[in-house]
């Protein structure tokens, strides 16, 4: 079990390195220079203005410095949790502005991941053993898994938003509020958030449902269900043994799922224009922010990365197979 | 002929090797030109290990394995090595890759070792391998493994050995798949082999079979060899405890286990190890009960 | 969306925060939405500063809502406003006094006086304050009384400081005194204490709120008052959603450029623009394109003058833009300037689309397509193809390029266009390391010298990053500009002697081609705030904007002439 | 044993209806753009016009023809999905074949490597370096959601190579003196062709995913057409408050149908090499 | 008599057509009786052994009937099957060691499939029952994986036997196992009849030497019909069908060596169930066939308790 875990720890570390060193290394040997860009953006008239400023930002963002230094106190700044200025935003620290933008992604990924996946696996498994439910419910969710997460979100948009207006859809709550405890701002709130939280659940609950019938459908072949059968038991009890084995493998599957789903949740704030982290990414990519776009990519990969071991963690309180597997042999 | 000499193999197991197994402890026994010796011992005693270690699918971790006086591992080429060893294995379905026709084991014979045999002359010469085992050619070739039974699959395998002109064959539980019908015939036809001169190396847990076609055995348990020698001698008089409740645990046909049998009560009896001359004890760890009869000490085993 | 589809809070719930944070009136911290502006279009990502010397990513009404200026220009009649000086003028070759107004005071109480003005005038000694330069040829700003000061210069750059007097934000000595450079230029300044009518009142990733304040100066002085209580400016995401709030009048004002706008603006939805016809929108720069005449054969003007006159700026203005922006006149100059435009010169020189011409140009020059693929070699021989850049993601642009390069294809000549990330291109463009390149970077303002500098500056440094990408070199053209500068404003006719010239050497060299006027977009809704500026004969014509440094040039006026849309 | 799934192959709803679309689409992609004399950017008609019969499926806002950039879109999505699928394919089964044939230290290091990129969201570190790169053409594009999108190819097949290592027909082409290349290539690979197939078809249908996002961005190709491309066109242009519905269905659509028929064949295909879910 | 089989055909369906696995078979199990079912690989052992449990989704039954202690069973009807099984007929199979849901401790999984079918489990008993295999009455707080192959056979076969069917069923339980385990296996069976767990059984094995040990009696089937049925001893010292005679003198027995007896194998393969020949099945590999083997001999007694189908077996 400690081994289990320390070399789960392992490659979480490593991967985290190697995040880290590709975030650090791409805007270093990538063509376009931020500080002349974020010059530029300036507009500023003269020439000469210019160069006093660029040399001022320059040293500021350290960009004078050997790279093995650059890279060391890339470190040293990360360690003390400094993502560096954001450009765009200047001089807001990177920091926070991906904390004030964690809420929201947040509050649409784990509502929407832990629903759908809770949803899906039920429905799923509920499909599998109904031959009307299967061949005619389930079609559909296929196209749901193949539907592209923007287009959903933008035909929801369409459809609930532009069309039918019962929906918002943009922002994160009216621009007519400011936050507070009311019922009118939570209110609010909640309209914002249903749309691209829908978007977010459909499409994934879609490839729950098509992950668990299949699943289900391996575990009904199973040995133990055939001697279960054998001594009569009913068919309630197996399909919730069944069920129970099953919905195991789906928690792996969460697990390397969650970069498909954050993604997935990063497109669809951008068409929402939801304040979270996607919408982030997008103008930090559009603004050519390389200090924001690496901070957010650390921040979702620290994310995903701790979301994984949580899942490895719940994986062996519910599996007795891996804790005593790895007891003995592993 | 092939000589092993205190082999050992060690499996490592767990995560970055973290555990090791022995899977086979010093072992040492020969097999001769014409000798058929059969290894004998219950499930996980080390019998597969020591048949691949001999074909050189897995690696040796201890002691040596030399084929006339040559150690194999010096053998750079291991086609020269196949030429002379082949092998056998338990389950002739699996033997053959489903997605081709079941001859392919012979092209592959080819490719690798006559890549300049005219098609014709190949094919008599697999004509010729085919009927030495007792098989139609017309009725197996071309096939693919499903269509063909278990018995017809094997035999193909040991023909396939044959088109080598090889000097041994491990065979490594090649009949217990088999039914009952067609596994003497197999049977058979490796003493028929033997008596062209090939060294065989049977492996099995089904002593009678064992007993029926070979010269000499050795009994495994644990990795370890616990009994071997001369067959009739091993069978006859068994020497080690082990030895001797497998042999009791072995269904007769035309006798019954007797109640006694049934509890095993057969433990007790102690082995003949201390019994034997403190000079008979030439190879470690086995005693020379008789001419060509070793045991090991049972009570060193419990400790 | 937003603002107005959203269920207005139930009342008297009193969980709101309290203190100052809750807007007075409003229940559970709803802005009334008939005392709210909305606008949108500024700002394109949450506010991050509200420091006024940063003129390019300030919080927008940072400048113009609490800070002001001293002057107010307004494009649309070329006229200056006294704003917080009362008066200013030239009294002596080198010397400009300035009176400042009597009785404005910071919103903190303190009074506001000649040091606050001298101060910000000083800041720009720091290396990094962008009018810094302003001190190569300003010698002293020196206090004569409290409402008194006199600036002394150096050289008498009569164009460039009329452009100062309305572009600088004054700022209170008594706070600002003391910042360090990095905290007068880096600085956040959470807590902007202004002249202005508005008050920071809160802000949000997707929204800059304003709050109005009381007792702003110019009530009791000039007898204007800004009506909206709140302006909560949104914060762009997209042109998408700033039209879909339109759309829903949860905007008042959108100064989004919003593609199809014509279409909404014909049909019933409320929708207005300033011209109610093409091309709808007030122009508010020019679009360029840049020859690298570092490079061959961009070097040879014959070629240039066949580029300009192949490219299709009709099919932009109709296919690309729906008509929503006008081709530009030869000069480049935009129609607030038509005056300094030589119409003999732009009619004897001036080049429109004609690819016959251009194909003759080219003949006549050399150029000739040897191989028989349609398109021509240089004299020498040598095949010519050319990239045409544009920042990736601006789509309009992109569609542009797209056009240029299929008309000068269809003229011989081989353009293709090319979509960098805009950092890639800002190198290149930066280091001359491109063939053709579109910008529009310099705005309308008080002057045209600003376009001439843009388009003639000297001498060409490693990387140009402002001005004169394409590296045109020409000494004469460059003295006729800083003479242009030296011309006191109101010398139009002197103006106009040497915008002429320049206008000669520009359209006889074409270093660079203008092409399109962009609008200032403007869009409003007339559902809770009326009396828009139009074109209309009774509306207010001032620009009808909130973008960063117009609401000097307008903006703020804007605001003082809104009126509810319901009586109250 | 060929002929048997093939027969059900045949009678496997699924996998008929996937393919029928998939091969429909293919189809309409490959042809589609010869019927017209005209460039799917060309601006041909007028603006914002509804479907009708002379463009079927209406025109953008500068006139184009949607039905044409569809057609040619296909081409784009087709390709981005058979590059970016092959490539991740490949890799998957170069780093799974050797990790599971190899076992050892190598497949420590490789597994580990597997683990390293399966646990980076991709579409995230796509962005980045998209964002960084510039990339602009299909090609690229479909390197790069190939090399990122291969980890879990990768693991089923070294579970599955490592489950046919240890069949005895490996060790008897041991014993015939081939060479590791050629048994994991002419022995195991052969045995797992379904499996591979579905593994392809699934990374197929997920390149295509990534593409469209990274398209819808405006981090896709800037010349040229795809289906994505033409989402990103038509919420940029408005076309949603527009009311140009026209506009963004039919591409959206065209990808779920193309990615939901080839998880459907998929599905399909599963049934027919696995006689246990035949009975279903 | 407990179990009675009349003319039972189960076929399997197929592509190519209906595999005629079980073609007309007719036999009894009396109480108390061991019954040892033995026949080469095909000949439908199983298929006999499943169609008594369960007919799995292909299988199919054509005709016949079975009878368990005077019931009727519904073979074809799975809901009604429920009520025999377990109670009347239970089965080990032949994959004990993946017969336990995985995630479940065996006790609980128990508990909840005697709960399931009604019964009240009996704790006590169940220790009992496991002490009786030599297993200590923690194995119930276990899962599976913390158990070895021999003892998740053992708790399956406690499992099996919990209701002490009327028939118990044993598929191939030894095929896989060392001759020690299966001595061990083997001797578990019958002190279940003995200590009346069980009333009778039926042993499928392709081992009649194993077989032997502890059956009363031994059916040999030969492609899907049955060829023999004796005493056990009867069977291996006299048997009188030509198919049997050959299969038990192909048995190498210890001691017997190649040099001092060569064995024979029977030449020949069986025919294809698909569409097996009229008449009977062994005749092309029968040394004694003659015309009236194009008939298909009856399943008769030839002696008390010896059943065999072959003309020339008087
Ligand atoms: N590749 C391997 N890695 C680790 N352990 C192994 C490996 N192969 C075999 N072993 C272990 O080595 C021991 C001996 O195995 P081996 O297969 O040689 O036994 P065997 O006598 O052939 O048994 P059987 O009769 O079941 O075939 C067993 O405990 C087995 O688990
Ligand atoms: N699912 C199936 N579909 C079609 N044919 C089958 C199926 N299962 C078994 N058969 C056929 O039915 C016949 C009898 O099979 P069965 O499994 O009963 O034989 P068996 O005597 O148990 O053999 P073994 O000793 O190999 O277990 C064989 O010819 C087999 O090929
Ligand atoms: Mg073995
Ligand atoms: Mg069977
Ligand atoms: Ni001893």
């Amino acid at each position: 079990m400690r081994r289990y875990f320390g070399r789960k720890l392992l490659i979480y570390g490593l991967t985290f390195f190697v995040a880290v060193t590709i975030n650090w290394m791409i805007p270093r040997f990538m063509p376009g220079d931020p500080v002349q860009s974020m010059l530029s953006r300036a507009n500023v008239a003269q020439p000469a203005a210019v160069e006093a400023m660029r040399a001022h930002y320059t040293a500021m963002f350290g960009f004078d410095l050997p790279l093995w230094q650059q890279y060391l106190n890339f470190w040293g700044a990360l360690l003390r949790g400094d993502l560096g200025i954001s450009i765009w935003l200047f001089p807001t620290p990177v920091s926070d502005v991906i904390i004030r933008a964690v809420p929201y992604t947040l509050g649409l990924l784990i509502p929407s991941i832990l629903l759908s996946w809770f949803a899906g696996n039920r429905f799923g498994a509920f499909a599998a053993r109904r031959k009307w439910l299967d061949n005619t419910v389930l079609p559909v969710g296929y196209v749901l898994t193949a539907t592209p997460y923007m287009w959903l979100a933008i035909l929801l948009a369409w459809a609930l938003g532009i069309v039918a207006g019962v929906f918002p859809v943009a922002g994160a709550y009216g621009f007519d509020l400011q936050p507070s405890l009311s019922w009118g701002f939570v209110g609010s709130l909640a309209e914002h958030w249903f749309l691209p939280f829908a978007s977010l659940f459909l499409v994934a609950f879609g490839g729950w449902a098509i992950g668990m019938r299949n699943m289900i459908i391996y575990e009904l072949e199973a040995d133990y269900v055939n001697y279960l059968r054998a001594l009569g038991a009913p068919a309630r009890l197996v399909r919730r043994y069944a069920f129970r084995n099953a919905i195991l493998p789906q928690v792996t599957g969460l697990a390397l799922q969650l970069g498909v789903l954050v993604a997935g949740a990063l497109v669809t704030e951008i068409v929402f224009s939801y304040p979270g982290l996607g919408h982030l990414i997008l103008q930090a990519i559009q603004n050519q922010d390389f200090f924001l776009l690496q901070g957010t990519f650390l921040f979702i990969v620290i994310g995903v990365l701790i979301a994984n071991f949580v899942i490895d963690v719940a994986y062996v309180l519910v599996d007795p197979r891996t804790r005593t597997g790895m007891g003995e042999a592993a | 002929m092939l000589k092993l000499d205190g082999v050992s193999k060690v499996y490592r197991v767990g995560a970055f090797g973290g555990r090791e197994l022995k899977a086979v402890s010093d072992v040492s026994f020969e097999v001769g030109e014409g000798e058929v010796v059969s290894l004998i011992g219950e499930s996980g005693s080390g019998k597969s290990t020591l048949g691949r270690m001999i074909l050189r699918l897995a690696s040796v971790s201890g002691g040596t394995i030399t084929l006339d006086g040559r150690d194999i591992t010096s053998i750079k080429d291991r086609k020269e090595y196949y030429r002379q060893v082949q092998g056998v294995f338990q389950d002739p379905f699996s033997c053959y890759n489903p997605v081709f026709r079941a001859d392919r084991v012979f092209a592959m014979i080819k490719e690798q070792y006559f890549p300049r045999a005219g098609a014709d002359e190949w094919r008599k010469r697999v004509e010729g391998a085919l009927e030495s085992v007792r098989l139609d050619p017309g009725n197996v070739l071309g096939k693919y493994p499903h269509q063909l039974s278990g018995g017809q699959l094997q035999r193909m395998l040991i023909a396939r050995a044959v088109l080598l002109d090889i000097r041994l064959l491990v065979a490594d539980e090649i009949i217990s798949m088999l039914d009952a019908s067609t596994r003497i015939d197999v049977l058979n036809l490796l003493a028929d082999l033997r008596a062209r001169g090939l060294g065989i190396l049977f492996v099995t847990h089904d002593l009678s079979l064992g007993n029926y076609v070979s010269d000499r055995t050795v009994v495994l348990r644990h990795g370890k060899i616990v009994e071997m020698g001369r067959t009739d001698l091993v069978f006859g008089s068994p020497a080690h405890p082990y030895t001797r409740s497998l042999l009791a645990s072995v269904p007769r046909l035309h006798a019954k286990w007797t109640d006694a049998e049934m509890t095993d009560a057969v433990e007790d009896v102690p082995c003949a190890y201390h019994e034997a001359p403190q000079e008979s004890r030439t190879r470690p760890g086995l005693a020379e009960i008789d001419s060509d009869h070793y045991v090991a000490c049972a009570d060193k085993e419990k400790a | 969306g937003g603002g107005s589809s959203t269920p207005t809070g139930p009342a008297g719930d009193g969980a709101a925060g309290g203190g100052a944070a809750a807007p007075a009136g409003g229940s559970g911290g709803a802005f009334p939405r008939n005392e709210t502006l909305y606008t949108s279009g500024t700002q394109w990502g949450p506010p991050a500063n509200w420091n006024p010397l940063r003129e390019w990513d300030f919080a927008t009404g940072t400048k113009g809502l609490v800070y002001e200026t001293l002057f107010m220009y307004d494009p649309n009649t070329d006229k200056f406003t006294p704003w917080l000086a009362e008066s200013g003028d030239w009294t002596g070759e080198l010397e400009y006094t300035l009176k400042l107004r009597k009785g404005i005071t910071w919103s903190d109480g303190k009074p506001f006086t000649a040091d606050d003005v001298i101060f910000t005038f000083e800041l720009g000694k720091m290396e990094t304050v962008p009018y810094h330069p302003l001190w190569d040829w300003m010698k002293s700003a020196e206090k004569v009384d409290d409402y008194t000061i006199k600036f002394t210069f150096a050289t008498a750059n009569y164009q460039e400081w009329a452009n100062h007097l309305y572009s600088r934000a004054i700022v209170p000595k008594h706070l600002w005194e003391g910042r360090s450079e990095d905290e007068v230029m880096n600085g956040v300044n959470e807590k902007p204490v202004g002249t202005g009518p508005y008050a920071y009142q809160s802000h949000d990733q997707d929204r800059m709120v304003w709050v109005k304040r009381d007792g702003w100066w110019a009530t009791k002085a000039l007898n204007k008052d800004v009506k909206p209580k709140y302006i909560v400016d949104i914060v762009n995401s997209s042109n998408e959603v700033a039209m879909g709030l339109l759309l829903q009048k949860g905007l008042d004002l959108s100064n989004n450029f919003l593609p199809g706008i014509a279409n909404l603006v014909k049909g019933s939805f409320g929708i207005k623009t300033y011209y109610d016809q093409p091309p709808y929108m007030l122009p508010a720069n020019t679009t360029w394109m840049w020859f690298n005449t570092a490079k061959k054969p961009m070097d040879d003007k014959e070629f240039r003058k066949a580029v300009a006159y192949a490219i299709d700026t009709k099919k932009i203005v109709e296919g690309v833009y729906g008509n929503l922006v006008k081709a530009s006149d030869p000069s480049g100059l935009l129609p607030q300037w038509d005056k300094y435009v030589d119409k003999n010169v732009t009619s004897a020189l001036g080049f429109s689309y004609n690819p016959d011409k251009a194909k003759q140009l080219l003949a006549d020059a050399g150029y000739k397509d040897r191989n028989g693929d349609g398109l021509v070699e240089s004299p020498s021989g040598a095949k010519i193809s050319l990239k045409l850049i544009v920042p990736a993601g601006w789509t309009d642009w992109m569609e542009a390029a797209r056009v240029i390069s299929s008309s000068a294809k269809a003229a011989g000549i081989d353009i293709e266009a090319d979509f960098p990330d805009y950092n890639a291109l800002v190198d290149v463009r930066n280091q001359g390391k491109f063939d053709l390149v579109l910008n529009n970077d310099k705005q309308l303002a008080n002057t045209p010298w600003l376009y001439y500098d843009y388009l003639f500056r000297l001498p060409v440094q490693k990387l140009q990053s402002t001005t004169n990408f394409g590296r045109y070199e020409n000494k004469r053209a460059w003295e006729l500009t800083q003479q242009l500068d030296q011309v006191k404003p109101e010398d139009v006719e002197g103006m106009k002697k040497i915008t002429s010239e320049l206008q000669k050497i520009q359209l006889g060299d074409m270093p660079v081609v203008p092409l399109w006027y962009n609008g200032l977009w403007s869009q409003t809704t007339d559902s809770t705030w009326k009396n828009w500026p139009t074109s209309a004969a009774d509306a207010p014509k001032y620009p009808p904007t909130v973008w960063r440094n117009w609401l000097e040039m307008g903006g703020t006026l804007m605001l003082t002439e809104l009126q509810p849309a319901s009586g109250g | 044993m060929r002929y048997e799934a093939l027969h059900f192959a045949l009678r496997n709803r699924k996998l008929v209806a996937g393919t029928v679309v998939i091969l429909v689409f293919l189809v309409a992609g490959l042809a589609g753009p010869l019927m017209f004399d005209h460039g799917p950017n060309d601006y041909v008609g007028p603006p914002m016009a509804a479907p009708s019969g002379e463009f079927w499926f209406g025109t953008t806002t500068f006139g184009q023809d949607v039905f044409a950039q569809f057609l040619y879109g296909l081409r784009a999505t087709f390709l981005v999905g058979v590059l970016g699928g092959v490539l991740a394919a490949a890799v998957g089964m170069v780093v799974g074949f050797v990790a599971g044939y190899r076992g050892g230290w190598v497949d420590e290091l490789l597994t580990m490597l597997t683990n390293i990129v399966l646990v980076l969201p991709a579409l995230v570190v796509l962005l980045i370096v998209n964002a960084y790169l510039g990339v602009r053409s299909i090609g690229v594009q479909a390197l790069f959601i190939g090399l990122t999108s291969w980890p879990w190819a990768a693991r089923a097949i070294r579970a599955q190579t490592f489950s046919l290592r240890s069949r005895d027909f490996v060790d008897l082409a041991r014993l015939s003196g081939v060479r590791t290349p050629r048994i994991i290539l002419r022995e195991i690979a052969p045995n797992m062709s379904s499996y591979l197939f579905l593994t392809f078809i699934l990374l197929f249908g997920s390149a295509i995913l990534i593409a469209a996002s990274l398209d819808f961005i405006g981090l896709g190709p800037t010349e040229g057409v795809s289906l994505g491309l033409m989402l990103n066109n038509a919420a940029r242009w408005s076309a949603l408050q527009l009311g140009l519905w026209w506009w963004f269905i039919p591409p959206g659509a065209g990808i779920t149908a193309i990615v939901g028929a080839l998880y459907v064949m998929n599905v399909g295909l599963d049934e027919v090499f696995n006689p246990k879910l035949r009975e279903m | 008599m407990a179990l009675n089989v009349t003319d039972l055909r189960v076929y399997y369906r197929t592509l190519r057509g209906e595999v005629k696995a079980l073609d007309g078979v007719t036999f009894s199990v009396a109480d108390g009786e061991i019954m040892g079912l033995a026949g080469e690989s095909g000949s439908g052992k199983s298929t006999l052994a499943k169609s008594l449990i369960r007919l799995d989704g292909r299988m199919r039954h054509v005709g016949g009937t079975v009878e368990l202690d005077g019931a009727a069973m519904p073979l074809s009807d799975d809901d009604a099957m429920d009520e025999f099984r377990f109670r009347k007929v239970s089965l080990i199979p032949q994959y004990s060691m993946s017969a336990l849901n995985p995630t479940r401790k065996i006790g609980r999984m128990v508990g909840e499939l005697l709960d399931s079918r009604g019964e009240r489990p009996d704790r006590a008993e169940l220790e009992r029952r496991l002490e009786l295999v030599g297993l200590s009455k923690d194995v119930l707080d276990r899962y599976p994986i913390e158990l070895s192959g021999g003892m998740k056979q053992r708790v399956v076969m406690v499992v099996s036997t919990l209701l002490n069917p009327s028939l118990l069923i044993a598929d191939e339980v030894t095929s896989a196992l060392d001759v020690s385990s299966q001595k061990a296996v083997a001797t578990t069976l019958l002190g279940f009849r003995d200590r009346g767990l069980v009333t009778s059984m039926m042993v499928v094995t392709h081992d009649i030497s194993l077989v032997y040990q502890i059956a009363d009696s031994i059916m040999v089937m030969y492609a899907g019909r049955l060829a023999e049925k004796a005493p056990a001893d009867v069977l291996v010292t006299a048997p009188r069908h030509p198919y049997t005679q050959q299969l038990v003198s192909a048995l190498p027995e210890v001691g017997v060596r190649y040099e001092d007896r060569r064995l024979a194998g029977i030449p020949g393969s069986p025919p294809s169930l698909l569409k097996p020949p009229g008449g009977c099945r062994f005749r092309d590999r029968c040394p004694l066939a003659f015309d009236q083997c194009a008939e298909q001999p009856p399943f008769a007694e030839v002696a008390p308790g010896h059943l065999v189908a072959c003309w020339k077996a008087e």
